[in-house]
C-alpha cells in the first residue's frame, strides 16, 4: 500500500509518562550504553567531567526524553533512572 | 540404417503456397531414389482429411514405418500429422516434417532454387527419420495444490475458486491483512455497492475455508523445482503478535508512543507503531511495525507486551523461512498508484485540500470533510489522467482505465451526500466502456456535474480556497476556477517489486513493466512460464469486475495443468551411457535447469525438469550422452543430407533453436521476406547441441559455412552461446576449416528481418571466402574419420 | 543534594545496599546491568524480601551478593549452589537465586551445578558469562572460546569451551535460557519466570568484559562488544541447546528448556506424607 | 567378671547376628554390661567373619578381646585360626560338620553342636546360628534364658520369630543333652 | 511401625555411629549433608532413615566440599545441622570449615576417623585427624573438638558438639575413632527433659539497629538468620561488623581474627571437659582420648595392682586443648605417657604444656588399638626413669 504524502513524512512519539530523566553524575563510569541505546536519541556526553574524570550523559533537550526506560534498565551503575513528576501522574 | 525401414515421403503443393516455388515433381523424383524410401506422394492439401487419409493408407498399403512429411511448419502441423499416423497405429515419434514452405516456397522467387533447398531440406529428413525410434511422453506427477500470491481481490477470487474445486490453496500477503486495495474504497461503479461490503464476506470465506492457508507478511524469495512441482520458498516477516492470541481489544495502540502516517488510510489519519490496518482487518490481529517501533534490540518500550493480557505480543518472533510444495502458482500481485509528488503543477502536498483520487475514497468514508479544517466542501475539481496517457517520462503512456468512473463515481456520491456541491470533471476524453458505464456517466451529467474537456494545466493554493486553471478544449476557452477541493485521478503503475517477482519466479515483464501473458489474446492469464498464471492488475490496469473475471480465469487455467495430478513432458532427455560415464560434472556445469545431479556416485537425469536443449550432449568429453529424438545418428545423418545437394552460391547449414528462432523464421516465411536461398534450416533444440562432430560433418558434405541462431529468450543467449561458438571456433582451426565460416546470432520473433538479413551477411562473408574445393572437403572427411 | 541522597531516588534504591555504591565493577561492565535487572525482576514481582535468599561465589559477579537489600551469602570458590541448597532444604520458604560467575559455577563449582540441577533443587542459578577469570586478571577458564589470549593462554586457548545451556539441560535444569548483557528486558522477563517457576532453573548471560578480556583479545570498548551482541544475537526459543554453541558469528539467545519436573524439596514432601501414613 | 566370647565363622552364617544376639541379652535385657565388636572382610557372603562379645558385671574398659574364654567355631578357618586363642580350660564350640579333623591335646573343654544340621531339619538352614545360640546358653549358662529369647526376638525378621525361637529351642536341648552324657 | 520420637529414651545396643546420629538428632539436628565413607557411613545411613522421621532434612551431596557448604547453608537458613566424614572427606571439608568458622556458623562435623594418609586404611580406626581438625583450614582460628571413647559418649558427646556450637557460633568436631564407631555397646538414654540442649542466641534488636557481626560481651554476636527478615549480608571475606567486605584495612583483619580465636579461648573454661582416674597421688600419668583411654584405663588398674602410682587424665575436650589441666598435672607427676593411635600428635601438645616432665609416647598405627599391656610397658618403663 502506498503511503500518502499531504503528511509530512515524520513519526510522531509521544511521553509514555511524566516523568523526568535524571543522572547521579558521580555514579557513571561513561560506558556509553545510555545514548547508544536510547530510541529515540535523546542524550549525549555533558560537557563536564564527573568524579571519576568521565564526561556523564545529558539530555539533549528538555523534551527529548519520552520516558522509555531503557537507559535506567541499561546503565550498569544505577546512574540513571526516571523519576516521577512532583505534578504529573503514576509512572508506568 | 536397419533394412526393415520402411519410409514413406508425402508433399504437400498447399495449393500452389509450394508448388507455385518449389518443382515439386523433380522433388518428387529426386526423393524417390534415397534409399530406404518405399514411396513418394504428392498431395495439393496434406493437412486436409484426404491429404491425411493418403499418410495413413500409405502405412496400411506399404507397410511404411517412417513418415516425412514435406509441407509448412511444424509450428502449425506438427500435431495434426501426428495424430494422423498415430491413428493408422505408427508411433507419432516416427513422424518428421520438412518446412518446405515457411523455409523455402515464401521466401525464395526462383523455382530453381527453391526446389534444390526443398530437396536438401526434404533429404535431411529422410535421412534423419531412418534412424528415429519410438517414443512416449514421460509422465510426471504434480502437487494438486496451489500458491497464489497477493490477496487483493483478484488473489482472493482465485484463492476461493481454487479452494472450492478442492485443491490445498496457500495464500500468500505481504501486508498484516489480506484485502488489497477495494478494502480501502467507499463505493464501487457502476451499482454504487459498498466496497467493503461486498468484499468483507469473501475476505471472511478465505479465512474461514478449510482448503485455504493464510500467510500474511510473507513473499516467495525463491523458486526450485518443475512446474507441477515447485518448491517456492516463503519469507514471513516476524509479526510480533501471535494471531491466534490476540483478541484484537486495542489496548497495545493505546499505550504505544509513537505513531506514523497510516497507509490505509492514505495519510490521512494517524496510526501506532502497534497497528490493524483496518478496523476489520482479517486476520483479526494487530502487527507490530518494526520500522516505527522504538526497538527491539534491545527492547526499549516494550509497553504494548506489558499491557496485552492474552499475551499475544511476542517480541522474540523471528524471520521464518517456509517451503511450501505447490503444483501451481498464481500470480496476483496487484498495483500502485503512482506519486503525485511528481506532478508540480497539481501543488500537491502544499496544500492538504489536494488529494489523490485513493485519498479521497478515504475522505468519503470519514464523511467528506475537508482535510484542511474539517468543512463540507462546496465545489470540487475532479483531474483525470494525472499521470497516465502522457508521453513523459514521469506519467505512464497508457490508460489508468478507472479514472474516469472513479471520478464519476466520486461526483456522484458527492452529491448525494452535499446536494448543493458543484462537481467539475476535468477530462481527456471519457471512457466508458463496461457494462452500464455510458449510463452512469449520463448519470452524473444529469445531476449535474461539469465536465470540462481539457486537462488542468496548474492547481494554485489561493487565500480562500484552490485555483484550478485550465483550457475548455471544446469551448476553445480558459477556465480558471476557485474550488475548495481538489482530486487528482492517479496514475496506475506496477508494484515496484514487479521485477523482483518475475526474477524469483522466472517469468517475463513488458514494456510497462507489468507482467506478460504467454499470449495476449489466446494464454491471457498464462505466464510465460509452465504452471504458473498472473492475473489482476499484476498484468495491467483493471477495474473490480475484471479483476474478479481473472481470478477466476487463472484459478480455472490452474486447475486444468494440476486437475489431472500428472504431466506429461518431452520424452527427448538426454541419455545417459553410464559405462562411459566417469562422472567429470562437465554436462552439469552446462545444465541450465540443474536437471542433471550426481547423487550417491550415479549420475541422474530429473525429465520434468529438463528443458531438452540438448547442451549437455556435445559438453560431454567422453562422447557418453546422447539425446533422444536429436539422437547423434538421427543429427548427422540429416546434416549431412541437407548438406549434400549442389548449389551455385557456397551452402550455408543453419541451424534453429527450435522456439523463438524457429519462430522468427517463420513469420519471415508468413510476412514473405525474400534472403538467399543458400540457406538450409536444421532445426536443433538449441545452438548448444551441436558440436565440432557436427560442424565438421556438414563441412565434409558439402557446406561452406555454419550459422546459428539462437532464440533471445534461450538460456545460452549471450555469454554462454558465445563462448561455445568461440571455443567451436578454435576447433575448426585444428580442421583447416576457417573460423569464419561459422556464425552466430540471437534473435526475438518480432525480429525476424534481423535473422533474414544475418543470413545474407553470412552468406556473402562465406562467399568472400570461397567454397570449399573437393580436396579440402576429401581432407576434412578424412580427418573426421580417425 | 548528596550522591546517596540522590541515589535513594532511584526506583530500586529500596532493594540496594545504598551506602556501598558505587559498586567495583569496571566501566561497561555486564555485571551491573545484571544487578539492575535482578533487581528490577524483584521489583517487577514484588518478591518479600525478606524471604529471599542471594548466594554468589568468588569473582567479580560475587560481590553481587553484597549490594542486594536481602539475606546473602558470598560463598567460597565455586561453592555457592551447594551452600544454597543447605539453605534451600533447610527452609523450604526461602526464594534462593545463586548468582555466580563462569569459573565460579562451571569450573571449580562445575560438579556442584550439575547435581543440583539433577537433583532439581530449587533454585534460580544465573551465570555471568564474561569468558575469563576477571578479578584475578584475566585468565581462562572453562567458557573461554578456542584460541582466546588470557593470561595463561599466552598462546590462544587449546580447550574448549563449555556450552553451558547444554550442560544445564543435559543435567536436568528444568528452566534453561540464555541472554546477554544487551537484551535487558527479556532478561528481566527471563529472571522474573525463572524466580516464579519451580525447580532448578538456569539463565546465563554472555555479559562484556571489557577492561580484562575484552582488551586482550582486542574486542574494543564494551559498547562495541554490545553493539556486537546486537549484531549476532539471534532469538530462538525451544533451539536445542547443544546445537547453540557460541561462536564469533552467532549467539543463540532465548529460553532452550522450560518444563515441569518435580523438586527435590516435593519429592521429599510426598515422601514425608507417605512415613507418616505408615 | 569379665567373659570373653569369641564366634568365627564365614559370612552368611549369621555370626555377627549371634554376637548382636548375645551382647543384647545381656545388656539390654539382663543387667550385665556387655561390648560387640566384629570383623569380616571386604566379601558380602563367604568370607572371613568374626564377632566377639564382652560381657561384664563391672564397666567395661578395654573392649577388645585378647584370649576369649569361649570360642564357638562354625568354620574350619576359624577353628584353625582362633582355638590356639583360647584361654586354658576354656570352653570350646564346634559345629562338627563344618570342622571336620579337630586337634588333640587340646586343654579345652570342646562341645560339638552339629547346629548346620539340625537347623536343615528345621527347613532353614540360615538359623543354625540360632541353634548354636541355645547350645550355647545350656552350655555356659551365662544368659537368662528369657533375655536371649527376648534379644531373639528383638533381632530377627518379624516373620521368623517363631522359627528362631524353635531353632533356639532345639539348639538348648541338644546343648543340655550334652551335659548329660 | 510407630513413629520415632526425637529421643529414643530407654537402654538400647547401639553402634558408636549410630548413637552418633541419635545424639544429633536428641541435640535438635534438623539438617545432615553428608557423603559416604567408611568408617562414618553407618551415621549417614541412619540420618537418611531418621531424619524424615523427625522432620528433618537429609541430604546426601555430591562430595564432600558440598556436604560442608550445605550445612553452613542449612544453618544460616537456622537449622541445626551436621555432617559426618572421615578423613579422605574431612580434608575436602576443610575449605569450609574455613568458611564456618570465618563467618560463624554453628554446625557440626563429624569424624570417625580411619587409617591415613590419603584412602589409607578405611576400615580400620586411627586418630590421624587431630591436627588436621585443629590446623586444616588455612589461617588462625579455633574451633572446639571432642573425643569420644564409648558409644554412649557417641550419644552424649554429639549432643555436647551442637550446644557448643550453637553457643561459640563455630564449627565444632566430634573426633572419633572408627573402633569407637563400630563398636556395639549399651547406651542409655534419657528423657527428653533430661537432654539438654542448647539455641543459639537471637538478636533482640529490631533489624534497622542490628549489627550482625558486632559481639556481646562473650564475644559471640547474636545470630539471625535467613527469612527472619534482618537481611543480612554474609561473606568469606575479611569483613566489618556490618558483614561487608573490608579487605584493605588492615585493622579490621585484626580484630576479626583475634576474636574469632578469642571467643573460643575466653571460653574454654566451659568448653573443656576431662576425666581423671587416680591422678591426685599418681607419679605417672596417662593423657589419652579416645579408644586408646580405655586400653589406658586398664593399664592403670594394672599398674596399681603391680604397685606403680599411675594415673589417668582422659581427655574428652581435645581442642581447644586443656592447656591448664595438663600444666597442673606436669608439675605434679613424675612422668607422663601419651598413647595415640597416631605417630604423635596430641604428644606434642601435651609436651609443649609439660615443659620440664618427661612424655613418653606410645605409638599405635594399623587399625588395633593398643593393648593394655603395651600401655602398660610404657607405665612401667615410665615410671623407673
Amino acid at each position: 500500500m502506498s503511503k500518502g504524502r499531504s503528511m509530512a513524512p515524520v513519526v510522531k512519539r509521544k511521553k509514555l509518562a511524566e516523568v523526568e530523566w535524571k543522572v547521579i553524575e558521580d555514579f557513571c563510569k561513561g560506558c556509553g550504553f545510555c545514548i547508544e541505546f536510547c530510541p529515540v536519541d535523546a542524550l549525549e556526553e555533558s560537557e563536564k567531567l564527573n568524579a571519576k574524570g568521565v564526561h556523564p550523559p545529558k539530555l539533549k533537550s528538555e523534551d527529548a526524553c519520552i520516558g522509555c526506560g531503557l537507559c535506567e534498565r541499561i546503565c550498569p551503575d544505577f546512574a540513571v533512572h526516571l523519576e516521577t513528576k512532583e505534578s504529573g501522574g503514576e509512572r508506568e | 540404417m536397419e533394412s526393415s525401414v520402411r519410409i514413406g515421403v508425402y508433399i504437400c503443393h498447399c495449393g500452389g503456397n509450394i508448388s507455385d516455388t518449389v518443382n515439386v515433381e523433380k522433388v518428387r523424383e529426386a526423393i524417390s531414389k534415397l534409399e530406404g524410401v518405399k514411396t513418394v506422394e504428392t498431395v495439393d492439401y496434406l493437412c486436409s482429411t484426404q491429404g491425411q487419409g493418403k499418410i495413413k493408407s500409405g502405412i496400411k498399403e506399404y507397410g511404411i514405418n517412417r513418415v516425412v512429411v514435406a509441407s509448412c511448419s511444424p509450428q502449425l502441423h506438427l500435431a495434426t500429422f501426428r495424430r494422423a499416423v498415430s491413428e493408422a497405429g505408427l508411433n507419432p515419434y516416427l513422424l518428421e516434417m520438412a518446412n518446405i514452405r515457411e523455409h523455402c516456397s515464401w521466401v525464395h522467387d526462383n523455382i530453381e532454387e527453391a526446389t534444390a533447398k526443398a530437396i536438401d531440406i526434404i533429404r535431411g529428413a529422410v535421412n534423419r527419420v531412418k534412424y528415429l525410434e519410438e517414443l512416449h511422453p514421460i509422465k510426471t506427477k504434480v502437487k494438486r495444490e496451489v500458491l497464489v500470491i497477493g490477496s487483493g481481490i483478484t488473489g482472493i477470487q482465485s484463492a476461493l475458486e481454487m479452494a472450492d474445486k478442492g485443491y490445498q490453496v496457500h495464500l500468500v500477503e505481504r501486508d498484516p491483512c489480506i484485502g488489497g486495495h477495494m478494502a480501502q474504497l467507499s463505493e464501487t461503479f457502476p451499482t454504487l455497492d459498498c466496497s467493503y461490503c461486498i468484499l468483507a464476506p469473501r475476505m471472511v470465506s478465505v479465512s474461514q475455508h478449510p482448503k485455504i492457508k493464510i500467510y500474511t507478511m510473507a513473499e516467495p524469495v525463491a523458486l526450485k523445482g518443475v512446474p507441477g512441482d515447485y518448491v517456492v520458498t516463503l519469507s514471513v516477516k516476524p509479526r510480533f503478535v501471535d494471531v491466534d492470541k490476540c483478541t484484537g481489544c486495542d489496548d497495545c495502540t493505546d499505550v504505544c508512543p509513537v505513531e506514523v502516517p497510516d497507509e490505509f488510510n492514505m495519510g490521512l489519519t494517524w496510526r501506532k507503531a502497534i497497528y490493524i490496518p483496518f478496523p476489520q482487518g482479517v486476520p483479526r490481529a494487530y502487527a507490530l511495525d518494526l520500522d516505527n517501533c522504538l526497538g527491539l534490540e534491545p527492547i526499549a518500550c516494550g509497553k504494548c507486551m506489558e499491557v496485552c493480557e492474552p499475551k499475544a505480543i511476542n517480541y522474540d518472533m523471528q524471520p521464518e523461512e517456509i517451503e511450501l510444495n505447490v503444483g501451481a502458482i498464481i500470480v496476483a500481485t496487484g498495483y500502485d498508484q503512482i506519486s503525485p509528488n511528481d506532478f508540480g503543477e497539481y501543488s500537491y502536498g502544499m496544500h492538504p485540500d489536494i488529494v489523490t483520487n485513493l485519498q479521497f475514497e478515504r475522505i468519503m468514508h470519514f464523511g467528506f470533510h475537508k482535510p484542511s479544517d474539517g468543512k463540507i466542501p462546496r465545489k470540487v475539481a475532479f483531474i483525470l489522467c494525472v499521470g497516465s496517457r502522457a508521453l513523459q517520462e514521469r506519467a505512464k503512456e497508457y490508460c489508468c482505465k478507472i479514472g474516469c468512473m472513479v471520478a464519476i463515481k466520486q461526483a456522484i456520491l458527492l452529491k448525494k451526500a452535499v446536494p448543493n456541491v458543484e462537481p467539475w470533471i476535468f477530462y481527456q476524453d471519457v471512457r466508458a466502456d463496461g457494462k452500464g458505464y455510458e449510463e452512469f456517466y449520463a448519470r452524473a451529467r444529469e445531476q449535474g456535474t461539469r465536465f470540462v474537456r481539457g486537462l488542468a494545466a496548474k492547481v494554485l493554493p489561493a487565500n480562500d480556497g484552490l485555483i484550478v486553471k485550465a483550457e475548455d478544449t471544446i469551448a476553445g476557452t480558459p477556465v480558471e476556477e476557485r474550488f475548495d477541493m481538489v482530486v487528482l485521478s492517479m496514475g496506475i503503475t506496477p508494484r515496484p517489486d514487479t521485477e523482483e517477482v518475475s526474477k524469483i519466479l522466472g517469468l517475463h515483464t513488458g514494456p510497462d513493466n507489468f507482467f506478460i501473458e504467454k499470449h495476449y489474446k489466446l494464454n491471457p492469464v498464462d505466464s510465460t512460464k509452465e504452471g504458473i498464471f498472473v492475473c489482476g492488475c499484476a498484468l495491467g490496469p483493471k477495474d473490480i469486475r475484471e479483476s474478479v473475471e481473472e481470478g477466476m480465469a487463472a484459478a480455472s487455467r490452474a486447475a486444468t495443468f494440476i486437475g489431472l495430478g500428472e504431466l506429461a513432458t518431452s520424452p527427448e532427455v538426454p541419455i545417459i551411457d553410464r559405462a562411459k560415464c566417469d562422472l567429470c560434472g562437465e554436462c552439469i556445469a552446462i545444465c541450465p535447469t540443474a536437471a542433471i545431479t550426481i547423487t550417491k556416485s550415479t549420475i541422474t537425469v530429473t525429465p520434468v525438469a529438463c528443458i531438452t536443449c540438448g547442451a549437455c550432449v556435445p559438453a560431454c568429453p567422453r562422447e557418453a550422452i546422447d539425446q533422444r529424438n536429436v539422437t547423434e545418428k538421427q543429427l548427422i545423418a540429416q546434416i549431412q543430407g541437407a548438406s549434400a545437394g549442389e548449389t551455385k552460391e557456397p551452402k550455408i547449414i543453419a541451424f534453429i533453436e527450435r522456439k523463438t528462432a524457429y519462430a522468427s523464421l517463420d513469420l519471415a516465411g508468413t510476412r514473405r521476406l525474400g534472403y538467399v536461398a543458400n540457406i538450409r534450416p536444421i532445426t536443433v533444440p538449441s545452438c548448444m547441441r551441436i558440436g565440432i562432430k557436427h560442424l565438421i560433418n556438414a563441412f565434409a558434405y558439402g557446406a561452406d559455412g555454419v550459422v546459428f541462431v539462437e532464440g533471445d529468450d534461450s538460456p545460452f543467449a549471450g555469454e554462454k552461446l558465445l563462448k561455445h561458438v568461440g571455443s567451436l571456433k578454435k576447433e575448426l582451426r585444428e580442421y583447416e576449416v576457417s573460423p569464419l565460416r561459422l556464425q552466430s546470432m540471437t534473435t526475438t520473433i518480432p525480429q525476424y528481418d534481423k535473422t533474414v538479413k544475418l543470413f545474407e551477411t553470412v552468406s556473402a562473408r562465406v562467399a568472400r571466402l570461397g567454397k570449399i574445393t573437393p580436396e579440402e572437403r576429401g581432407k576434412i572427411k578424412e580427418k573426421l574419420e580417425t | 543534594m548528596t550522591v546517596l541522597q540522590e541515589f535513594e531516588k532511584h526506583p530500586l534504591a529500596k532493594y540496594l545496599r545504598l551506602e556501598r555504591f558505587p559498586h567495583i565493577w569496571c566501566e561497561g561492565c555486564g555485571d551491573g546491568i545484571i544487578l539492575n535487572c535482578f533487581v528490577k525482576a524483584l521489583d517487577d514481582l514484588g518478591i518479600n524480601m525478606d524471604k529471599l535468599v542471594v548466594v554468589s561465589g568468588i569473582g567479580c559477579i560475587g560481590r553481587i551478593a553484597g549490594y542486594i537489600k536481602c539475606d546473602s551469602f558470598h560463598t567460597t570458590h565455586g561453592r555457592p549452589i551447594a551452600l544454597a541448597t543447605g539453605i534451600k532444604l533447610a527452609n523450604p520458604k526461602l526464594t534462593i537465586a545463586v548468582i555466580s560467575g563462569d569459573g565460579d559455577l562451571f569450573a571449580i563449582g562445575g560438579n556442584h551445578f550439575i547435581h543440583a540441577a539433577r537433583r532439581n533443587v530449587d533454585m534460580t542459578v544465573i551465570c555471568s558469562n564474561n569468558f575469563n577469570y576477571g578479578m584475578t586478571g584475566g585468565q581462562f577458564g572453562p567458557t573461554t572460546p578456542l584460541d582466546s589470549y588470557t593470561t595463561t593462554t599466552p598462546y590462544g586457548n587449546i580447550e574448549h569451551p563449555f556450552n553451558l545451556v547444554h550442560l544445564a539441560a543435559a543435567a536436568g535444569a528444568v528452566y534453561v535460557a540464555r541472554w546477554t548483557a544487551l537484551h535487558v528486558k527479556r532478561l528481566t522477563e527471563s529472571i522474573k519466570k525463572a524466580l516464579q517457576k519451580k525447580g532448578f532453573k538456569f539463565i546465563e548471560v554472555i555479559s562484556p568484559c571489557p577492561e580484562i578480556y575484552g582488551r586482550r583479545n582486542k574486542l574494543g570498548k564494551a559498547i562495541d562488544t554490545m553493539k556486537r551482541y546486537r549484531q549476532i544475537c539471534e532469538i530462538r526459543h525451544g533451539y536445542d541447546p547443544a546445537k547453540a554453541e557460541i561462536t564469533i558469528e552467532k549467539i543463540i539467545v532465548g529460553e532452550f528448556i522450560d518444563i515441569e519436573k518435580p523438586t527435590y524439596g516435593e519429592l521429599l514432601q510426598k515422601q514425608f506424607l507417605t512415613i507418616q501414613k505408615r | 567378671m569379665r567373659v570373653e566370647i569369641r564366634i568365627g565363622g564365614f559370612g552368611g552364617q549369621g555370626i555377627i547376628r549371634t554376637g548382636l544376639i548375645l551382647a543384647t541379652a545381656s545388656c539390654v535385657y539382663g543387667d550385665k554390661n556387655a561390648i560387640q565388636t566384629a570383623s569380616y572382610g571386604p566379601e558380602s557372603r563367604g568370607g572371613r567373619c568374626r564377632s566377639e562379645v564382652i560381657i561384664s558385671d563391672e564397666d567395661i574398659d578395654f573392649p577388645k578381646v585378647e584370649h576369649p574364654d569361649i570360642l564357638v567355631a562354625m568354620s574350619k578357618e576359624a577353628y584353625l585360626q582362633y582355638v590356639d586363642d583360647l584361654k586354658e580350660n576354656g570352653i570350646l564350640i564346634v559345629d562338627p560338620d563344618l570342622v571336620p579333623n579337630k586337634r588333640e591335646n587340646l586343654k579345652v573343654r570342646m562341645y560339638e553342636v552339629p547346629a548346620t544340621k539340625i537347623a536343615e531339619g528345621l527347613g532353614k538352614k540360615i538359623v543354625a546360628n540360632v541353634v548354636m545360640i541355645g547350645a550355647f546358653a545350656a552350655i555356659t549358662n551365662l544368659f537368662g534364658l528369657e533375655h536371649l529369647k527376648e534379644s531373639i526376638r528383638h533381632n530377627v525378621p518379624k516373620a521368623f520369630i517363631k522359627l528362631n525361637l524353635t531353632a533356639f529351642e532345639k539348639g538348648y536341648e541338644y546343648g543340655k543333652s550334652l551335659l548329660k552324657s | 511401625m510407630t513413629m520415632h520420637r526425637e529421643v529414643l529414651t530407654g537402654k538400647h545396643l547401639m553402634q558408636g555411629d549410630i548413637a552418633c546420629a541419635e545424639g544429633a538428632i536428641a541435640a535438635g539436628c534438623k539438617f545432615f549433608a553428608g557423603y559416604p565413607i567408611t568408617p562414618a557411613t553407618e551415621i549417614t545411613e541412619r540420618m537418611a532413615r531418621r531424619m524424615i522421621e523427625v522432620d528433618g532434612m537429609f541430604v546426601q551431596m555430591e562430595d564432600e566440599l558440598a556436604s560442608m557448604a550445605a550445612i553452613i547453608g542449612a544453618s544460616w537458613a537456622g537449622a541445626k545441622a551436621m555432617t559426618a566424614t572421615s578423613g579422605p572427606g574431612f580434608s575436602l571439608m576443610q575449605e569450609n570449615i574455613g568458611l564456618a568458622v570465618m563467618t560463624e556458623t554453628p554446625c557440626v562435623v563429624v569424624n570417625i576417623m580411619r587409617g591415613a594418609p590419603s584412602t589409607g586404611l578405611p576400615t580400620e580406626g586411627a586418630q590421624q585427624d587431630v591436627m588436621q581438625c585443629k590446623w586444616g583450614s588455612h589461617g588462625d582460628y579455633e574451633i572446639i573438638a571432642l573425643a569420644p571413647a564409648s558409644v554412649q559418649e557417641m550419644f552424649d558427646l554429639t549432643i555436647e558438639c551442637f550446644n557448643f556450637a550453637e553457643t561459640y557460633r563455630a564449627p565444632t568436631f566430634l573426633l572419633a575413632d572408627g573402633f569407637t564407631g563400630h563398636l556395639w555397646e549399651r547406651v542409655v538414654i534419657p528423657s527428653r527433659e533430661e537432654i539438654k540442649t542448647v539455641e543459639r542466641k537471637k538478636p533482640i534488636v529490631p533489624a534497622d539497629k542490628y549489627v550482625p557481626f558486632k559481639p556481646d560481651e562473650d564475644l559471640v554476636p547474636p545470630m539471625a538468620c535467613f527469612g527472619e527478615g534482618y537481611r543480612v549480608h554474609v561473606t568469606g571475606l575479611t569483613h566489618d561488623e556490618l558483614g561487608y567486605p573490608k579487605t584493605t584495612d588492615p585493622k579490621i583483619q585484626h580484630e576479626l581474627v583475634n576474636r574469632l580465636c578469642e571467643k573460643i579461648r575466653k571460653n574454654s573454661d566451659k568448653i573443656i571437659r576431662t576425666y581423671k582416674f587416680m591422678l591426685e597421688d599418681a607419679d605417672v600419668a596417662v593423657i589419652a582420648y579416645g579408644i586408646p583411654s580405655r586400653s589406658s584405663l586398664n593399664a592403670v588398674k594394672r599398674a596399681r595392682e603391680a604397685g606403680i602410682k599411675a594415673g589417668l587424665l582422659r581427655l574428652i575436650t581435645v581442642w581447644p586443648f586443656p592447656e591448664k589441666q595438663v600444666e597442673e598435672l606436669s608439675n605434679h607427676v613424675k612422668a607422663i605417657v601419651v598413647p595415640e593411635m597416631n605417630c604423635g600428635q596430641v604428644v606434642r601438645e601435651v609436651e609443649r604444656v609439660a615443659k620440664e616432665t618427661p612424655v613418653h609416647f606410645s605409638s599405635k598405627i594399623g587399625g588395633e588399638p593398643h593393648s593394655p599391656s603395651e600401655i602398660f610397658e610404657v607405665i612401667r618403663r615410665a615410671a623407673k626413669a
